[in-house]
């Protein structure tokens, strides 16, 4: 460890020490200023995409500096995914802090189990060993099931804790199980030299194979992907809408770095392996998420549903394995996780007085409540459904062509095919909004913060589709 | 049969007998004393792979700590053993079927699709004398791997504030003490200077 | 004598039960926990197994690691099983199931 | 072919994104000042129609060249650029679009009495997005126009529409979705066999037998749909009656054309071998569409769905003018009446966006008298009515092809050329005489003459004058373009020609 | 003036007069529609008349000229011109001074009608369509007439538009003659695919070089080009000039008001079809199998329709049967290649045919629109100059020597005879008992009408006049070239070459020259014609009817009952109503509704569509399903996911 390294980690240091630094600033506060730990942690956010973006100078040079010893990576991707981590972790905040105090759950557990979080996912961005993907990958998720379970006294809160804890674990085990057979086989747990290990046996060698079946069921569980997808639904539905909004948004970017640094930079020689079981989880989530989503009524489930139904669309970048591929995924992946933040945004914005609003049925007549807010999630549908000029269509666009790219013509045409039966459940939501008569006429109220931020986030969603092309080739600059 | 089989063998035979029992008894107690056993087992054999310091760990930290925390927690809950545990039976062929398809896969793999036997791996040499398991892997863990060091500091930490946030319960009615409130005390808060009229007393 | 694959054996076998014992048990949450601590055993075993094959400490660093970040999710799944027990008087799998669909 | 001409100031841009602020300037100008939103999308869209003929005037008819070209990077990255160009095809509709971008507006006037501002919005952004379809020689820049229209209309649909305007409104949504998907993946194909979105260089790419039949088909399921051709022609009549009459229109004048240009724009030109190959599909189709659909007009209960159903038929005459060529060329090289098929088509595009818009403003206007369509309430509104009558009687003539109207040109033409094919191609097509005649008529008959039916028909009033001033504009269109249609033919001379060496010249190597 | 503006103007002074009567008619009022309209025509009528007398004594050429391009396409251009040579002048003059007279006529027939305007207006805008159709240089522009002067009629019958009988019998004509376009279509697109031009001169000059040219039909069969286009040109002429079976619309058309009878229905438009035919007769000659085809179409429409003229009692409809009827005359000389002699026969009819619808209408008024025969008789003792020229045009009609009728009449019996084509023969058997038939119906009309005891009502009766000065002028101003107009032209007509440069007739065709051998004057052929078998039936069919209606009119009712087979056969039209009715109209509707119902509703939208959406909702629902709730599920599909991913990499 050196000076060097430090500077290296600089982000990652600055939001532990915030993170701990809340816990104890709690301590100072009373119930009225808690306000003062929602400031601090947006202005976490802030500065610590401040010190992302100064960047170090050797990457300029290199592409990517390791540090202490060769455990950790700063890379451009590891960047942006982090920048833009921020980027939603203040969506979250800003979000959350309405829903927080109606709720009774305005504490800082909340703040702190966030950025702990934030932690893990950058720790798994940055992550170069086997041994830092877990720990980062665990940071995480514990963090998360604890948030899940914040809202203590509620039944279904827990329940979805619950399920999510126990399958979460599961699925670490078979990581760890898959970790160990590489290690096994390449006896080396530095990522780096996995790759070179592999490259050396290839796929003759059964064990690697073996190892990383258990890493892709891993990494599906992750996703969400169809068949390790179940505790999705359960938890978009069961956990409170803050977190639900945390867990659909920020931590895909994470995954998606696992999957990029299990897959790309350890085991690119295994490419035609894994991407044929990426295929497989693709296909059953497109198909499966899609058609589980038509049959609900509960909002959130319903974008459960299409969330493992996008999770295989980020798929299908990854599975053509070229740069342009990855590009195309990260650019779904950070897009979706934009686009997943505004609607969780939408529906805490209609939960009001201590009633979620999860049915769809709550949004009847939104054009004559607040025809503002109902464009605003409209766009976010459109944006959902792959409709141009949302950016939403440029994410589907670039991993399908991806998909073409490699020859699997066949499952473009299933991924689109798919997306328009996808697109009925976005359209009901506009046909809820717009068609139908307001049971209740109130207009509905929202901070004034609240409503600034997420009229930004949904306009971005225009935005960044007409403007996609800055973004879409930062997401090409780094592979 | 050498020494080191037959005590492979041994615990091997206790560990799954053990692990088979933790998922088969009715009474989640008896669970927890066989896992502990599958857990002593495994550290005798880690020990027997000469990974001492692990299997030390396994029994002092996780047994020790980790599982007893498990037994609190089943007798706090106090759950009810009555009730037979439905589903187990029916289930069970499919369950063994599961379980026996894939054995048999993980299986195929390790004895037939691949060479894990001696043939790419050696058989290791003990290691030398003076050599401690428990040195190495202390150095390796302040050096080389400092950085997942500190992030498992920090998982832990995360732990204690989960389980805290989670568990901790202000009682109605409970006199406990207010950190916030102690710490933004001010010299008023304590001290109340009334100003009281002045009485006259009438000497008589 | 031992070989590698012995030990691997152990492991997989150990997999298996740990599979079958989430898939079984419908009564108690707290077995679920105990057949999920089966799976790390199980993967920490071939650790060890490779690291000894292979003289390479570092596997056994990551057993160190797993166990840790194992108390540290025992404890979690312990309080969120608490808090579940607090709400419904119950932790059987089976009455799981206000969230479906 | 990249020598585009361009001018000096961006034109089309201005044309594409004018409509565009002013929908967003109408939206703001909220729901309680409609009268407000109304002067200000008429404002726009008279602007971009005035904008608009510059277009014509400016237009050299001597080139098949793209003209008032304009080329931005997009998104680098991928080679997507911002490429806008018009040749004889495509100006002739994006004037179409101008034209009933007004004429929408009025037609909604006093009509729309909910949210104008959105209304009035919605138009302005189909209206930008039908001028950028047209204008678009980026592949993906058209894919997103073409999408992009489809939001409006669907909202216009369903908050504007009758009473079944939810399934009417998803029914479209979705068939036309699903239908260009297909084509998405046709041009992402065609961007990887190239390296580059642009239209025109995916004119002169190579490409096997194999690869053409695949991306003709992906093309001909987004633009089946979008003319529609039979079978998948049936979101067409639910999405018309149930649309109000400002989206009937627009729906009917312009969005089905975009289906014919596509043709004209991809499928032909960039694959020309399958086409050639694949001709008797379409051709099949289409004369199903005039005969078979034919008799679905017929006994059609609903002004509206009759209307719908005619421009099923009428659009066949557009696919049928197309895909002529190969027959034709077939049997001679030198391909005598190929060039009258397609522009037959054209011609019968154009004209059959007045005819239908003029018929769904007339339906509209009973509508909005009676708030019923059906035919069976009706009957006798030429005696309470004359004046409307005159010209409802003269747009069905039109409707059905009478000559000295513009319905006649387009037909009349791609008859006379597909008796160069087959004679019995002739003879289905022209079975539209016949049908045409008998569902027009038969409606004009029930809808029209006769005793005044009942009460309501009794309390009818004539059409006030902004409803005069869209007929007599109407009118006057059809009837110029039926009695000299030289000069619109004069346009597309050029472009025809070179469309026809490009299909005949194959692109296997 | 320069001729090319006075040929601008016939056709334009009577659009101008539609639109000013039809676009002000509120403005302009009553009497400035008839003025203008009239005006309009009239001016028209003097302009052709002008052009005929510079053709006829100044020698001008005949003239073919493009106005205008109406497009250009291919190698084709699309012109609206003017061919302007004698058959051209002659069909100008004939309709224009019918268009006029009718036009004075309507002032005094449709005097109280509240759609007075737009009655002027329409029959304007027709006499303008008709004038492009017969000044017409290219197929084009000949369709575009063709359909016009069809929209006008259309427009006509219905002119009463409350009635629903007018409105039926409008789309009934309408359609039927979309039927004979269809053919009339199909027969343009062939030429425009032998000839490359849709121009008369070009097509005409280039038509022997294509005997032979053939168009596939199926496989290696294959038609001859010429005889397709031939037929179906007349499938056209079929439709407008009313022939058999397409001749459905024309009695039903007389639910317009009589003036429109006289003037389209019997006078102009309905021998559009003869004068298409007789101006493609360099195409028809090239063809003996249309030729045939058109004779013997002719022909059976010539006595079968004249045949139902007898039982009918509607004074309009006899007249309309008996027009039918003429038709059939004509289109017998143009299948005879005795093309002249159906143009002249066109000229003669047209003004003795207008006479009698006019004459029939000036009846009606009187009768206070009553129509049926029935209900009349006597009339001639209120009436005299309606009497009058009624007798003068039945004369006309039935042949009588020294009418106009006589001769055009009796021409085209003697050009089928000097025939020698296939069905020929037949033809020839059905113009000569077509004679009698004519000659009997004409009669009974006659006597029911005029003669006999009056037989309406006491209010009529008292109410009886003879019609207004605008009624009769009309009537007497037709009557003269009734008597005389066959007699001083059949000679330059039909013998002294003034339609040759219109109409070219194969040499081994030419009847009319085979005729031209053996007359000797129209004074001559009037008085030999006694001789002749045509007048003796003519005679027979004035006996008879004079004996059955004057005399004895109880055998009428009793040959009813004797044949009534027949009578019923012929009462309903030989069923072609029924059965176009059961087997088109209906035929059509339930096809339709079968398409619509089952095609449309049933499988595309039921199965295909929603039936996909359904399925889709339906999978939706059960992989929903798939979500129970419970922990074990859910860890055990994660264990079969990974079974199975094992399994698939590993095993396989």
């Amino acid at each position: 460890m050196n000076w060097q390294d430090l500077q290296i980690v600089a982000p990652e240091l600055f939001v532990l020490l915030m993170a701990c630094g809340l816990l104890i600033l709690d301590l100072f506060l009373s119930e009225q200023r808690r306000g003062i730990l929602h400031l601090v942690s947006v202005l976490t956010m802030a500065l610590a995409a401040i010190i992302t973006l100064r960047g170090h100078p050797a990457l300029e040079q290199t592409g990517a500096v390791m540090a202490f010893a060769d455990t950790f990576v700063r890379d451009g991707m590891g960047d942006l995914l982090k920048v833009f981590a921020y980027m939603v972790m203040i969506l979250v905040f800003v979000y959350s802090r309405y829903y927080l105090k109606q709720f009774n759950m305005y504490r800082s557990e909340f703040y702190s189990l966030s950025l702990f979080a934030l932690l893990g996912a950058m720790v798994l961005i940055s992550a170069a060993s086997l041994i830092t993907v877990y720990l980062g990958l665990e940071l995480m998720a514990l963090s998360l099931y604890a948030m899940v379970a914040l809202k203590r006294d509620d039944r279904k809160a827990t329940e979805a804790a619950m399920k999510y804890f126990i399958l979460g674990s599961m699925a670490s085990g078979m990581l760890l199980y898959g970790m160990s057979m590489i290690y096994g086989a390449t006896g080396s747990l530095q990522i780096s030299e996995i790759s070179l290990a592999v490259a050396q046996q290839g796929s003759d060698n059964m064990i690697l194979v073996f190892g990383l079946v258990f890493m892709v069921v891993a990494l599906a569980f992750k996703f969400g992907l169809v068949p390790f997808h179940m505790w999705v639904p359960d938890l978009y539905e069961g956990a409170p809408a803050p977190v639900v909004l945390f867990i659909s948004s920020m931590p895909k970017l994470a995954v998606f770095a696992m999957a990029i640094r299990l897959l790309q930079d350890g085991l690119s020689s295994l490419h035609t392996d894994w991407s044929g079981m990426l295929i497989v989880v693709a296909v059953l989530s497109i198909v499966l998420g899609n058609l589980a989503a038509l049959a609900q009524k509960n909002i959130k489930r319903m974008l459960a549903y299409s969330t493992i139904s996008h999770m295989g669309f980020v798929m299908l970048g990854l599975i053509s394995g070229t740069a342009t591929g990855f590009g195309a995924s990260m650019f779904y992946v950070i897009t979706y996780a934009l686009m997943s933040a505004g609607s969780f945004g939408v529906i805490i914005f209609m939960s009001s007085k201590g009633i979620e609003a999860e049915n769809l049925s709550d949004y009847k007549g939104l054009n004559q409540r607040n025809p503002w807010f109902a464009a605003m999630f409209a766009m976010l549908m459109l944006s959902m459904a792959g409709i141009p000029v949302f950016v939403g269509f440029f994410a589907k666009w670039l991993v399908i062509q991806a998909v073409v790219d490699a020859g699997l013509i066949w499952l473009a045409l299933l991924a689109v095919v798919f997306s328009v039966i996808g697109g009925y459940y976005y359209l009901r939501v506009i046909k809820i909004m717009y068609f139908d008569k307001a049971v209740d006429e109130n207009p509905i109220q929202a901070p004034s913060d609240f409503r600034a931020v997420l009229s930004v986030n949904a306009l971005l969603m225009l935005v960044l589709g007409v403007f996609s092309s800055p973004l879409i080739s930062a997401c090409m600059a780094v592979f | 049969m050498p020494i080191q089989e037959i005590f492979f063998y041994l615990f091997s035979v206790i560990m799954v007998t053990a692990a088979t029992l933790v998922i088969s008894v009715r009474n989640p107690v008896y669970s927890i004393l066989f896992l502990i056993l599958t857990f002593f087992s495994a550290a005798a054999l880690w020990i027997m792979l000469e990974a001492e310091f692990l299997g030390i760990v396994l029994v002092l930290v996780y047994v020790g700590a980790v599982m007893v925390l498990f037994l609190f927690v089943i007798m706090m809950l106090n759950i009810n053993q009555s009730r037979v545990n439905e589903g187990f039976v029916k289930n069970l062929p499919l369950g063994i079927g599961v379980a026996l398809v894939m054995l048999a896969e993980v299986l195929m793999v390790l004895w037939y699709k691949s060479q894990t036997g001696t043939d790419t791996y050696p058989l290791p040499v003990p290691h030398e004398q003076g050599y401690s398991n428990t040195a190495e892997i202390g150095e390796r863990l302040f050096t080389a791997y400092l950085w997942p060091f500190e992030i498992a500091g920090i998982v832990l930490l995360v732990a204690i504030v989960a389980a805290i946030a989670l568990s901790l319960r202000h009682r109605e009615g409970v006199k406990t003490q207010s950190i916030p409130l102690q710490v933004s005390t001010e010299k008023r808060d304590r001290l109340e200077v009334i100003d009281m009229p002045v009485e006259h007393v009438e000497n008589n | 004598m031992v070989s590698l694959t012995h030990y691997l054996t152990l492991g997989a076998i150990l997999l298996c039960l740990s599979v079958a014992g989430i898939f079984l048990n419908r009564k108690n949450i707290i077995i679920l926990l105990m057949s999920i601590e089966l799976m790390l055993l199980a993967a920490n075993m071939n650790f060890i197994a490779f690291s000894r094959f292979l003289g390479n400490p570092d596997g056994q660093v990551f057993v160190f690691f797993i166990l840790t970040v194992a108390a540290a999710e025992a404890a979690i799944g312990l309080a969120i099983l608490v808090v579940l027990f607090r709400n419904r008087n119950t932790i059987n799998v089976a009455d799981l199931d206000d969230l479906k669909g | 072919m990249d020598n585009t001409i361009t001018t000096s100031w961006p034109l089309l841009s201005v044309l594409v994104w004018l409509p565009l602020l002013g929908s967003a300037g109408v939206l703001l100008a909220g729901n309680q000042r409609p009268s407000m939103a109304r002067w200000l999308a008429l404002l726009v869209a008279a602007a971009t129609l005035l904008l608009s003929l510059q277009l014509w005037l400016g237009f050299d008819s001597a080139t098949a060249a793209m003209q008032f070209s304009e080329m931005k990077a997009w998104i680098p990255a991928f080679k997507v650029n911002y490429h806008l160009g018009v040749d004889g095809f495509s100006m002739p509709l994006i004037l179409l679009t101008t034209i009933f971008g007004v004429i929408v507006i009025v037609a909604g006037w006093e009509v729309i009495k909910e949210r104008v501002h959105q209304y009035m919005a919605a138009f302005l952004m189909l209206q930008a997005a039908l001028t950028g379809v047209f204008a678009a020689l980026d592949g993906m820049l058209f894919y997103v126009f073409f999408e992009a229209m489809l939001v409006p209309m669907f909202l216009l649909i369903g908050v504007w529409g009758g009473p079944n305007r939810v399934y009417a409104a998803v029914k479209f949504f979705l068939y036309t979705f699903l239908g260009s998907v297909f084509m998405l993946i046709g041009l992402i194909y065609l961007y990887l066999q190239s390296g580059t979105f642009e239209i025109l260089s995916w004119h002169d790419l190579p490409l096997t037998m194999t690869q053409q039949k695949w991306i003709f088909l992906g093309m001909l399921a987004a633009f089946a749909v979008k003319i529609p051709m039979w079978p998948v022609h049936t979101w067409l009549p639910d999405a018309h009656v149930e649309a109000p009459t400002g989206g009937s229109i627009v729906l009917a004048a312009v969005m089905l054309k975009v289906g014919g240009y596509g043709f004209i724009r991809f499928s032909l030109p960039i694959t020309p071998d399958a086409s050639a190959m694949l001709d008797w599909v379409v051709i099949g189709l289409s004369l199903i569409a005039v005969v078979y659909i034919g008799f679905v007009a017929l006994v059609q209960t609903d002004m509206k769905k009759l209307i719908a159903y005619s421009s099923i038929t009428h659009m066949g005459f557009v696919t049928l003018g197309l895909f002529i060529a190969f027959s034709i060329y077939r049997g001679s090289p030198e391909g005598f009446g190929a060039a009258m098929g397609v522009e037959g088509a054209m011609m019968q595009m154009i004209s059959h966006g007045f005819i239908s818009g003029a018929l769904f403003f007339v339906v509209g206007v009973l509508y909005d008298r009676m708030h019923t369509r059906d035919i069976a309430d009706y009957g006798g509104v030429a005696n309470t009515m004359p004046w409307f009558a005159m010209f409802a009687v003269l747009f069905f003539m039109a409707n059905s092809g009478l000559p000295g109207t513009s319905g006649f040109v387009g037909e009349f033409m791609v008859i006379l050329a597909s008796f160069n094919a087959s004679l019995w191609i002739a003879f289905f097509a022209a079975f539209t005489l016949i049908m045409g005649a008998a569902y027009n008529l038969w409606l004009v008959k029930r809808v029209f003459f006769g005793e005044v039916r009942n009460d309501n028909v009794a309390r009818l009033t004539d059409i006030n004058s902004r409803e005069v001033l869209i007929l007599t504009v109407l009118a006057l269109a059809v009837l110029i373009i039926g009695l000299y249609p030289q000069p619109l033919l004069n346009v597309m001379h050029v472009s025809v020609e070179h469309l026809l060496q490009q299909i005949t010249t194959t692109k296997i190597i | 003036m320069k001729v090319e503006t006075i040929l601008l103007l016939i056709p334009l002074l009577p659009l101008a007069g539609a639109l000013i009567a039809g676009l002000f008619r509120n403005q302009i009022g009553r009497a400035g529609s008839h003025w203008v309209t009239i005006l309009g025509v009239g001016g028209s009528f003097v302009l052709s008349a002008l052009i005929l007398k510079m053709q006829v004594y100044d020698g001008m050429q005949s003239m073919n000229y493009s106005l205008y391009t109406w497009g250009i396409s291919d190698s084709i251009t699309f012109q609206v011109g003017f061919l302007i040579d004698h058959l051209t002048t002659l069909m100008m003059v004939v309709v224009s001074f019918v268009s006029l007279m009718v036009h004075i006529y309507t002032v005094g027939y449709m005097q109280d009608d509240p759609g007075y305007q737009r009655f002027f207006s329409y029959i304007a805008l027709f006499t303008f369509s008709m004038l492009m159709l017969v000044m017409s240089n290219n197929f084009l522009q000949l369709f575009f007439g063709w359909e016009a002067v069809g929209l006008v009629s259309y427009l006509l019958i219905g002119f009463w538009f409350k009635r629903e009988t007018a409105i039926f019998a409008n789309m009934k004509a309408f359609m039927v003659n979309r039927v004979g376009d269809f053919g009339f279509l199909l027969g343009i697109a062939a030429i425009m695919m032998v000839f490359g031009t849709l121009d008369y001169a070009e097509v005409f000059a280039a038509a022997p070089s294509k005997v032979n040219e053939t168009i596939a039909v199926f496989g290696t069969t294959e038609w001859s080009a010429i005889t397709f286009i031939c037929v179906g040109l007349f499938i056209g002429a079929m439709g407008k000039s009313a022939q058999a079976p397409l001749h459905v619309w024309l009695p039903d058309s007389m639910e317009g008001p009589t003036p429109i009878s006289a003037l389209i229905h019997a006078a102009t438009m309905v021998t559009a079809g003869i004068f298409m035919v007789a101006r493609m007769s360099p195409l028809f000659e090239l063809s003996d199998a249309a030729l045939s085809f058109v004779l013997i179409i002719g022909a059976f429409t010539a006595l079968s329709m004249g045949l139902i003229g007898i039982v009918q009692n509607d004074i309009k409809r006899v007249i309309a049967y008996s027009t039918l009827s003429q038709l059939g005359y004509m289109t017998v000389a143009l299948g005879a290649s005795a093309y002249s002699a159906a143009i002249f026969h066109l000229m003669t009819h047209a003004f003795f045919k207008s006479l009698l619808f006019l004459a029939a209408g000036s009846v009606i008024i009187a009768m206070h629109h009553e129509q049926d025969m029935r209900n009349m008789g006597g009339v001639r003792r209120w009436m005299p100059i309606t009497w009058i020229t009624s007798v003068v045009g039945t004369l006309a009609l039935i042949g009588f020597p020294f009418f106009s009728g006589f001769y055009s009449k009796d021409m085209i019996i003697e050009a089928v005879g000097e025939a020698h084509r296939f069905g020929s023969g037949f033809a020839y058997w059905a113009v000569l008992l077509g004679v009698l038939i004519t000659a009997f119906y004409s009669f009974r009309l006659l006597y029911l009408v005029f003669h006999g005891k009056p037989r309406m009502d006491k209010h009529t009766q008292e109410h009886m006049h003879e019609t207004p000065l605008v009624v009769t002028i009309p009537l007497i101003l037709l009557a003269i070239p009734s008597v005389l107009i066959g007699y001083f032209t059949i000679e330059p007509v039909l013998f002294g070459g003034w339609l040759d440069d219109a109409i070219k007739v194969n040499e081994h065709h030419d009847v009319i020259a085979e005729l031209s051998l053996h007359f000797h004057g129209a004074t001559a052929m009037a008085l030999h014609s006694v001789q002749t078998i045509p007048f003796w039936l003519m005679l027979g069919g004035f006996a008879l009817a004079t004996w059955i209606y004057m005399f004895k009119p109880s055998i009428a009712d009793s040959m009813v009952k004797r044949f009534s087979g027949i009578y019923k056969l012929l009462m309903n039209k030989y069923y072609f109503d029924d059965f176009n009715n059961k087997v088109f109209a209906r035929g059509f509707v339930r096809i339709g509704q079968s398409l619509w119902k089952r095609g449309d509703a049933g499988l595309i939208d039921g199965v295909a569509i929603n039936g996909t959406a359904a399925l889709i909702g339906k999978l939706g629902e059960r992989v929903r399903l798939l979500q129970s709730g419970y922990l074990y599920q859910y860890a055990f599909a994660m264990i079969i996911g990974l079974i199975g991913l094992l399994g698939a990499w590993l095993l396989v």
